[in-house]
């Protein structure tokens, strides 16, 4: 009862994992699946392996986390084996996550890693200096969209970024360019700083906000985007229960991923799982039935 | 949890490359021994370090960040986050307890927390032996690699030397190849079940969110399920074979250099 | 040991009550100064009188809130009393908080209030019609603050927000303009529906979220003004405690409003003073040493 | 607090223009007199309204909320946030219980709290008498002011017929007109101490944030630290004078509606 088809995918139940969040190995991804995911976003995978920033990378706060990974990742020849692995063991769709600096290095991620079931393509990262001059520029997203569409016959989808005047308009460039859904939303830029020392504690001084307090800025960005896109939305940014979810749905996405939440309990795709049926059938809905109905009233 | 500032009280020099920095941090005392800190140093990085004792940790000189702790005087603030992971179960029975290099660090704290127990510690040289006294309560079994003190050979060899299988519970930590041979012969005794071993990789973030740390096949995660793990949990992983570095490539196990 | 100048202004403190909070009337925030701020903000002021949207006009959330008041204010002309009854009970500065659809609407609000010690443009509230579109509208920005620079002689502040692609370039354009001051930042767009009904809850669906959990957003706005402009920068949005207080200033912050927190607890103001206090005295610093102290490291 | 949807298990008809609408939301239980809900209807708005029991609301049709709760029926859902506020302090002596109009809500929750009670009871018209009920276990003497039931006139034309004095505490909930009154006559008597009333005003947040229900010139939030205040908090106040509409402007009392 909670199988959605987005963009051609089909996934057992809507709950899919964020790019970056343990996505690193097939083995990790598998254990998501073990523990209920739907489907999984890898790792975002540039050209080249990269270790990232600096620790500390992340800082815990009682409503959400602010990272500074810095895009490490093993390059997207070696990443290859990890999707490989992922595809033997596992039948749920594996998106991988990709950037780059231009459209033709993503292009040339995206066609190495061509056994994965579709693309996510990481255009939001606010603390990287590779995705960070992407997040609003239209024309840029718009050619790294066609030369991926042009590149691989699976479904593209664009990962979207809240720090912008305008997440719709960012949202149209990529459905004008041919993609197949927009995912939203990556982190908020933020920072932390310790009063004790004075020192920016993120090793790259700014990170990305996500986590339950970023929720709310989330449903707003899907809530916009699915008054005007065609195209379906993926929800992300804050899910920790099965409310959460039903609300995103409301709000317009086709289907959620979850990042943080995981971080303290793997199981959370279970467990949302099980709240989801719950809702439904007190409510006599189909899962289709949820997305945007916050529209109609 | 935010890095909390802590003054260091007291720093303890071991043999030649290591120090015991002792912490002014109270709320440590429930730590469990196997559990860890993330330890930062302001505008220079963070780095894991294992609890040596429920207020310190015992840290060897190996690059950026702890050369700059080495450097750091008793009186100077470090921040820290944790205590984070899952801790050794203590046994009541009759314990072994296997460290090599660095491993002394979490058996050390372990050692306070047992009754019984017999201790093999192993290093390259008699220099790098270190928290030796805190295992003076058991019985202690050296073995250096170039024979400066105790058997010379690895602390593995010092196995012959015992009945393994006499022991209710078996500790280890060190180097991942001490790791694999000591799972190989838990697993041939069929006493897997009784062997904890403390497992490092790279950690980047030390609470389960960025993937960087997990073992292969089975997809736990080393700082949050871990870093201690039943023999049966990881007797099928990669350890020893090998692990992954800063950015996620596979190194293969004798590449890398110990961590 | 907690005087501040600002852009000419003398405060006993840096703690100044933030718009829109209490600050509907004189008596509020003469309370707020009897309690401790070293100055007040008014409720953003229009021409005419406004309702403001309907309500539900506030959502409160474990970190946080989501408002959509609206902007409901009684019009300049009923509110210069107000002014005057707040200057003839209290020293403390009040700066009148101005908005309006075009330049000429906000020189005439801040013409009838002059008898304010200041005036903080507010180009930046989310939820509403007049003031969501100039937000990222560099050049309205600069012709109002131009304006309103000409009707006025007191400082001049422009309030920000995080709402838009780059803070930075909004500032600037403020500070070219003219502006003594910005001010960063207002609540993040955002939205809530209730799972239960399908329906958004806030009265205009969208709303802006403060409090505690857009801190880490704050302190990145503040810390990238500073990198950048050569003019004062207040800071805001979810300062609940002194080391809030200290982290902002050392983000780059000349001062700090409080809005959310005064809901809670009218008091925050004398607890943070007490804790600054405390803090500098430790630090052995004064307090305008903190400002921007950690773009050092 | 989000608004919680909640069951309506009952709907009273009270009088002509009013109803108790029973509410399934037992949470409500250590709800104190003179808190109030923030009461949701989902699409249509939201509106403050006094506890009249710890699980009822009673509500006069006055505008298009409350006519919409009007046309609502027993099994159907509202949302509810609170109860919010301070309430009134129970007095354990003889109490003098003071209702002009819908004024009766709250007191009618605080006559199953106090033990010994007179109650003055007033409305327009025998119609608008609502709760009555409530009030019979205690002493009860009842204005209108078209003389339909009781005495002819104002309520507080009740208060010569009884010894205000000898009450240990005193409780007032109506227009600002019937409030201003009490607090002059309970001045005079120089028992503004022992004289709570529960106040009105326009409510936005209902949270203590929006300044929409501040007092002048004390600058309290209705709100939040009232809508109970004491004589002698409020005796300066704008109560009675005026009051600020939704945009905040200055209403002078009588033209205003009552709320
Ligand atoms: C759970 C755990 C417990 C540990 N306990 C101790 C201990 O008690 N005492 C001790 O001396 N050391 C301990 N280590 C190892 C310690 O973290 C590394 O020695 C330290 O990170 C080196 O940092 P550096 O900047 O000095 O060296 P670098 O020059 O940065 O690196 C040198 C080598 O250290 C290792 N390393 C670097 N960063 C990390 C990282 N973030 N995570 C894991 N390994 C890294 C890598 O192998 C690297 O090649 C522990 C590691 C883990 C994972
Ligand atoms: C603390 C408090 C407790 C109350 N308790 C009760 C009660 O127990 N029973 C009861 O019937 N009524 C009570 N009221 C009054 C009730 O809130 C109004 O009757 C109601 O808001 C009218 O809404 P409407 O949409 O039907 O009318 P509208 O057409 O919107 O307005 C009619 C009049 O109602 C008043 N009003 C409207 N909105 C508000 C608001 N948000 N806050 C305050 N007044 C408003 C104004 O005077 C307005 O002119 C209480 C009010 C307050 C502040
Ligand atoms: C540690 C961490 C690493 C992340 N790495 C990536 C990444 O590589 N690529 C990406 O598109 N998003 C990345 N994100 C963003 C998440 O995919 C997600 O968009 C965001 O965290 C909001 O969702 P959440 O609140 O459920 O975590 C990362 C988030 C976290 C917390
Ligand atoms: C109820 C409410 C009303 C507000 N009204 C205004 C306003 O009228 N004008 C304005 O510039 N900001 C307004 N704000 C924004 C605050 O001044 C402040 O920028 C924001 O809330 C972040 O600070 P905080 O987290 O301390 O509240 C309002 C905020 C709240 C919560
Ligand atoms: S270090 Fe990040 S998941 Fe373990
Ligand atoms: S109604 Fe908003 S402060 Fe009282």
């Amino acid at each position: 009862m909670l199988e959605v088809e987005v963009s051609g995918l089909k996934f057992e139940n809507p709950l899919i994992l964020a790019s970056g969040v343990l996505g690193m190995s097939a083995s990790s991804m598998i254990s998501a699946v073990k523990f209920g995911a739907g489907g999984v976003v890898t790792k975002s995978i540039g050209v080249r392996a990269r270790e990232g920033h600096p620790m500390p990378c992340v800082v815990e706060l009682p409503f959400g986390l602010i990272n500074a990974m810095g895009l490490p990742n093993p390059g997207c020849e070696e990443f290859k084996e990890e999707i490989k692995k992922f595809k033997e063991n596992c039948d749920a769709p594996i998106i991988a996550s990709i950037f780059g600096g231009d459209p033709s290095e993503v292009r040339e991620v995206a066609r190495t890693l061509r056994d994965a079931d579709g693309f996510e393509i990481n255009v939001s990262c606010p603390h990287s200096d590779v995705t960070k001059k992407l997040e609003d520029d239209e024309e840029m997203i718009g050619d790294i969209v066609r030369e991926v569409k042009k590149a691989v016959d699976s479904p593209v989808w664009v990962k979207l970024s809240p720090n912008v005047s305008s997440i719709v308009e960012i949202g149209l460039a990529a459905q004008e360019a041919g993609a197949d859904a927009v995912v939203a939303i990556n982190t908020l830029r933020a920072m932390i700083i310790d009063v004790e020392t004075g020192v920016p504690i993120l090793g790259n001084r700014i990170g990305g906000l996500s986590g339950s307090c970023i929720k709310p800025v989330a449903v707003r960005c899907i809530y916009e985007l699915y008054e005007t896109l065609e195209i379906p939305i993926i929800g992300v940014g804050g899910v920790t229960s099965w409310k959460d979810a039903v609300e995103m749905m409301l709000a317009g996405a086709s289907a959620i991923e979850i990042g943080t939440a995981v971080m303290k309990d793997v199981r959370i795709f279970e467990k949302i799982k099980a709240g989801l049926k719950e809702y439904l059938t007190k409510k006599n809905l189909k899962i289709e039935e949820l997305v945007g109905r916050a529209h109609r009233v | 949890m935010l890095p909390r500032m802590v003054e260091i009280k007291e720093i303890i020099e071991e043999g030649r490359d290591a120090k015991t920095f002792i912490l002014d941090a109270p709320w440590l005392k429930g730590a469990t021994p196997g559990q860890f800190l993330m330890v930062w140093i302001p505008e220079i990085g963070e780095r894991p370090m294992s609890l040596s004792s429920s207020t310190s940790i015992t840290v060897k000189r190996v690059g950026r960040v702890t050369s700059r702790l080495h450097d750091m005087k008793e009186g100077d603030f470090i921040g820290i986050r944790g205590p984070y992971g899952r801790g050794f179960e203590i046994s009541d029975g009759k314990s072994l307890l296997i460290a090599g290099g660095m491993g002394s660090a979490p058996l050390a704290f372990l050692s306070e927390r047992v009754n019984k127990f017999t201790a093999l510690i192993g290093a390259r040289t008699k220099d790098d032996l270190v928290l030796l006294r805190k295992f003076s309560k058991g019985e202690l079994l050296i073995a250096t690699e170039d024979g400066s003190e105790g058997r010379k050979g690895f602390v593995t060899d010092l196995i012959d030397e015992i009945e393994m299988k006499v022991y209710d519970a078996i500790y280890a930590c060190g180097p991942d190849g001490m790791l694999r041979e000591i799972l190989d012969r838990a697993k041939e005794l069929n006493i897997l079940h009784k062997l904890q071993i403390s497992v490092e990789r790279y950690f980047k973030c030390g609470i389960g969110v960025c993937g960087s740390c997990v073992l292969d096949p089975s997809g736990v995660r080393v700082c949050k399920e871990g870093p201690i793990f039943r023999g049966e949990e990881v007797f099928d992983s990669e350890i020893g074979r090998y692990r992954r570095d800063a950015s996620g490539r596979r190194v293969k196990y004798g590449n890398s250099k110990r961590i």
